[in-house]
């Protein structure tokens, strides 16, 4: 009777092994899922979250809402983003003679903004904690570069570029900008 | 769990706010009594959780969590050993599994941990002569400055802030 | 001027011919085949396999074949340069031998000999020679072990495959592979897979062994050996091998159609293309079982041998025997 | 003998035995089944393992001293790096801690997200530990199946993290951003989805004789042999032991959700199996009742810590069940606004650590078994 069992758990195996064909053969046949790459990319990138990029004020979109407060630089665990201040407006003392304003507004944009992306984590922590929302994800999956000073941004430049593109397409900001986290998708 | 009722030598035993501070009792022992102490937790059906080292002014507190199975309720084994002679006894015979938690211990912090069966460089380079979780001696904080007990009942026990654990006070 | 006859006997004409077809059969549906078990890999997984260089990605296997021969080729320090470099090539050349004797069709075979499948059967032993000799010779532990492994992998199948391929020499009662080609039928029940099912399934899992395919690719197990006995082939010496896994994998095929299913028989039109159709078919069913299966553990794979195939060959021998 | 001579360290302290019949090799730290850059030293007498001495620390990052050197909030992104196929369970372990230290509560809506989130994260997990199980195993083509609902998996977790693999998306009292409706929505497709795949990986894989007889009896653990090493996770599960996390030391809101902790007795691997994929359905049971209730509310605490705080002093422990087990992390903090101490408990480590007295004995391939069947993480391990 052993033998009788041995000979069916044997049997057994072999269906299983017949089984397991018929799920190779079954997706075999079914299409393939491979997104083709250059020649077609996916669809959900909107939601992804890549390097971070300056928003413009509504009214002057190459003029960044940023208020260099340095929230974004402190926050950073890595230290990636660094941003060069205008200097405070001294106007030199007396000897010039002009009618220097001492009361000068400070210019509160910032001079540099620059993002050092080899070294971002990605935490989202600066978008966070930014305080007049002037920091935002882009949405740019599509990076290559050939050496480490490719990923050195300047985001300044970077928000200008956009805001050209913006005002010769004419069309509304929809566009380039990114959508906003968190929603879209499929 | 209390001192007078605990079956293996031990200088403190504080009973905790579970809630809070994630151990039932914290139990201080003399560096020598740790196996002791080990061999207790092993036969009440524990399990080995961690070992920790901790770099305080009063020396290396070296920590061991034993948790159950069965009744869960964290109980922290704790003892202190100065800083110029970090030598602890290993419990690797009773728990196998501290072994590696005690080697991890000695890379981090230097503590020799006596009879640990195989004493070799677990994480860092075997050429590594810094120990990067010892701190600078103006960093060392005293226990009393990161230790708030959240003692369960009205403990009768010193805080856990023992200034100066290698004494004598051995009983059972 | 005198004129000397050299009279050049015709066996000699076909042999060279044929050597020489063989070797532009053998390379180029070596390469072929490699596109294809990529082809049907990638297709089992959902995802395209090679389709950029060429064709559906027909030129890739040549474009590898042309970045494998421009590869340095290394050498580890302490290994035996001759045998190292013997290794490869005797994976190779055999397989040349294996195929004279296989009658493609009617009229197509390099060499018609009445001992042609003790012919196949003796140089097949090659094979596991040079596998041995590789692991052996590279001065690699994991080399040394894959070629263990291969070696008594090898030896072992080999028994319940003759068994097997002696019930059909019984039953036609020649080891003439024409003519145990013609003892059969066109139609697939006069197929001698039709009278001796045991056997075929005897003979092909066995031929899965040999030819070290998964689940019984063992002595390249890479999950366990790294690479086994060709771990420390670079270039053409592991493209080599490479090659002689997918030769040897039409001769087992071919062995299995002259023997079990008609040959060059069809149902109609008979002819080569029944032939090639049907080594292609097993192919591609030894491809399935490769991308669908784990691995069998060493020592169960002895077992399966031992316990189940060389008795049911033996029985399956004894049977045909007390028929015949 | 000459090659112990000349290798490293740890070859030449681990002495050859005394016969002289064994080979020593190495396996790793680029050995295709030991998964990154673990490395084994394996005393083997023709193809059994006498004794074999993991060696660790080829990703060591040093993350608890990087503890001590960063700000709370800042710590945040390395949690996503340590054990980078569960992220989400590492998040919350370190959020966790925190809140439990300083008392901040986390909101209603936060809750159920981080349920989901982790959930579905765990799930992910299992699946690619399975595709890589069986990898090991030397079938090829269930990993990219297995990938295939992983891949869903990773979009849908995209949607609120933003990114696919290395989460950071817990903060302390709350998570970074809401969940939209595509995601929410997407999710209830994927729940009846993915118990439609279950059972294909059964006919494929799970019913296999071949697995079968790869899996079964083999790398037999005792519940006592777990308890040793601190063992846990579906390692002490597959042991017979009852111990999940979020049962035992409840946090969160797992007690109001009905699941089961799957338990084996069996002990090898083939149970270790069956109980990942025994939580994969447990798993999508939890999420499907907390897509049905998740309250609307906020999805971060109104009095969240800001970037720059500092928690109380004290020290306090905080576990959750991690996709490989218990994972724990002992806080001190001197009330200032870098952490005192650091220590972080892997499960991996743990469960790594009784491979050694494990694998004694067994053929090499079994070994190979063995160690996919403790679905390790080297980054993890190493920390």
């Amino acid at each position: 009777m052993t033998l009788f069992k041995e000979f069916q758990s044997a049997l057994k195996g072999l269906w299983s092994l017949a089984v397991g064909l018929k799920v190779t053969g079954r997706e075999f046949a079914r299409p393939q899922l491979t997104v083709h790459y250059p020649r077609k990319v996916v669809d959900n990138i909107v939601t992804y979250r890549g390097h971070i990029e300056l928003v413009g004020k509504p009214k002057e979109p190459a003029v960044p809402k940023c208020i260099t407060c340095m929230m974004c630089a402190t926050v950073c665990p890595s230290g990636c983003i660094s941003i060069k201040k205008f200097p405070p407006p001294k106007v030199a003392p007396a000897a010039e003679g002009e009618e220097a304003k001492p009361k000068a507004k400070p210019v509160k944009t910032p001079k540099a903004f620059n993002l050092n992306y080899n070294t971002c984590s990605l935490c989202g922590l600066c978008v966070q904690n930014c305080p007049v929302d002037s920091l935002r994800f882009s949405t740019d999956v599509y990076l290559a570069g050939v050496s480490r000073a490719d990923f050195e941004y300047d985001l300044m430049a970077r928000l200008a570029a956009q805001a050209e593109a913006v005002a010769k397409a004419k069309a509304p900001a929809e566009a380039t900008a990114g959508a906003k986290p968190g929603e879209g998708g499929e | 769990m209390n001192i007078a009722t605990c079956p293996f030598p031990a200088i403190a035993i504080t009973a905790t706010d579970y809630a809070k501070c994630g151990s039932t009792a914290y139990c201080y022992v003399e560096p020598r009594n740790v196996v002791r102490a080990a061999k207790y937790f092993f036969e009440a059906g524990y399990f080995i959780e961690d070992v920790c080292g901790l770099d305080l002014e009063e020396g290396f507190e070296v920590v061991y969590h034993f948790d159950s199975f069965t009744a869960p309720g964290r109980v922290s084994l704790r003892l202190v050993v100065p800083h110029d002679k970090p030598v602890v006894p290993s419990i690797a015979g009773v728990f196998p599994g501290a072994e590696w938690h005690e080697r991890e211990t000695t890379d981090f912090f230097g503590v020799v941990f006596e009879g640990n069966p195989n004493p070799k460089p677990l994480l860092l380079p075997d050429d590594m002569t810094l120990h990067p979780l010892v701190k600078e001696q103006k960093k060392r904080q005293p226990a009393v400055n990161v230790f708030v007990v959240h003692r369960l009942s009205e403990g009768k026990e010193p805080t856990a802030a023992k200034k100066k654990p290698a004494d004598e006070d051995e009983e059972a | 001027m005198l004129q000397t006859e050299i009279i050049v006997p015709a066996e000699l004409v076909r042999l060279v011919l044929g050597i020489v077809a063989l070797a532009a059969f053998v390379g180029a549906n070596a390469i072929v085949l490699v596109w294809l078990e990529r082809k049907v890999a990638g297709h089992i997984q959902r995802r395209p396999g090679p389709f950029e260089v060429g064709p559906y990605g027909l030129l890739q296997t040549a474009a590898d074949a042309a970045k494998l021969i421009g590869k340095q080729l290394t050498m580890p320090a302490g290994a035996d340069a001759f045998l190292f470099w013997l290794a490869p090539i005797l994976a190779f050349l055999p397989v040349f031998v294996l195929f004279m004797p296989i009658p493609f069709g009617e009229n197509l075979y390099s060499l018609d000999m009445d001992l042609g499948l003790v012919l196949i059967l003796a140089y097949a032993g090659f094979g596991v020679l040079s596998l041995c000799l590789a692991g052996w010779s590279s001065h690699n532990k994991w080399g040394l072990l894959g070629a263990a492994r291969a070696v008594s992998q090898s030896v072992a199948y080999e028994i319940p495959l003759l068994l097997a391929v002696l019930a059909i020499a019984f039953m036609t009662g020649s080891f003439n592979l024409q003519a145990i080609t013609e003892g059969q039928g066109p139609w697939p029940w006069q197929w001698n897979v039709a009278v001796q099912p045991l056997a075929f399934f005897i003979y092909f899992a066995c031929a899965l062994a040999e030819t070290n395919r998964a689940p019984f690719d063992l002595p390249e197990a890479e999950s366990e050996l790294t690479a086994g006995f060709h771990t420390e082939y670079s270039g053409m010496g592991f493209g080599l091998f490479f090659l002689a896994e997918y030769a040897n994998m039409i001769v087992v095929s071919s062995v299995a159609t002259v023997l079990f299913l008609g040959g060059w028989q069809g149902p109609v039109f008979s002819g080569w293309w029944w032939f090639l159709a049907k080594v292609y078919a097993l192919i591609l069913a030894m491809m399935w079982f490769r991308w669908t299966y784990p691995r069998v553990r060493f020592d169960q794979l002895l077992n399966l041998n031992w316990k189940w195939f060389i008795p049911l060959g033996l029985a399956n021998l004894l049977v045909t025997v007390a028929v015949v | 003998m000459s090659e112990i001579q000349t290798g490293d360290y740890y070859t030449r302290h681990f002495s050859p035995g005394p016969s002289d019949d064994t080979l020593i090799i190495n396996m790793g730290p680029q050995h295709p089944s030991t998964h990154g850059v673990l490395r084994i030293i394996v005393e083997l007498d023709g193809e059994y393992i006498l004794r074999c001495e993991p060696v660790l620390g080829y990703v060591h990052r040093m993350h608890e001293h990087m503890g001590e050197t960063k700000s709370y909030t800042q710590y945040l992104p390395n949690m996503g790096r340590v054990d980078y196929l569960h992220a989400l369970a590492w998040n919350w372990a370190w959020c966790g801690a925190v809140e439990k230290l300083a008392g901040i509560e986390v909101p209603e809506r936060a809750q159920y997200i981080r349920v989901l989130t982790t959930e579905l994260n765990r799930i992910s997990s299992h699946l690619l530990w399975w595709g890589a199980y069986i990898l090991d195993l030397g079938a090829f083509s269930p990993i990219l199946y297995a990938f295939q609902d992983r891949e869903i998996i990773m979009d849908l977790l995209q949607i609120p993290t933003g990114s696919r693999l290395t989460y950071c998306y817990f903060r302390f009292g709350g998570v970074s951003a809401d969940l939209s409706d595509a995601f929410l929505a997407g999710l209830k497709d994927f729940v009846p989805y993915l118990r439609g795949r279950l059972p294909m990986y059964r006919d494929l894989v799970t019913d296999n004789v071949i697995l079968r007889k790869r899996c079964e009896g083999i790398g037999h653990f005792s519940p006592e042999l777990c308890r040793r090493y601190g063992a846990t996770g579906p390692v002490a599960r597959g042991s017979g032991i009852d111990y999940d996390v979020r049962r035992a030391e409840p946090y969160s809101i797992y007690d109001r959700f009905d699941w089961e902790v799957p338990v084996l007795e069996a002990g090898d691997a083939m149970s270790r199996y069956l109980i990942r994929l025994a939580e994969i359905e447990q798993s999508l049971k939890i999420i499907e009742q907390a897509l049905a209730t998740i309250p609307s509310g906020d999805f971060i605490a109104k009095g969240a810590p800001k970037p720059k705080w500092a928690p109380p002093r004290g020290e306090t422990y905080f576990a959750v069940e991690g996709a490989r087990g218990k994972i724990g992390v002992w806080l001190v903090s001197d009330g200032t606004k870098t952490p005192y101490r650091v220590k972080l408990r892997a499960p991996g480590y743990c469960n790594l650590s009784l491979f050694a007295e494990a694998a004694q004995g067994v053929l090499l391939a079994d070994a190979v078994s063995i160690l996919g069947s403790l679905d390790l993480v080297i980054p993890e391990i190493d920390r």
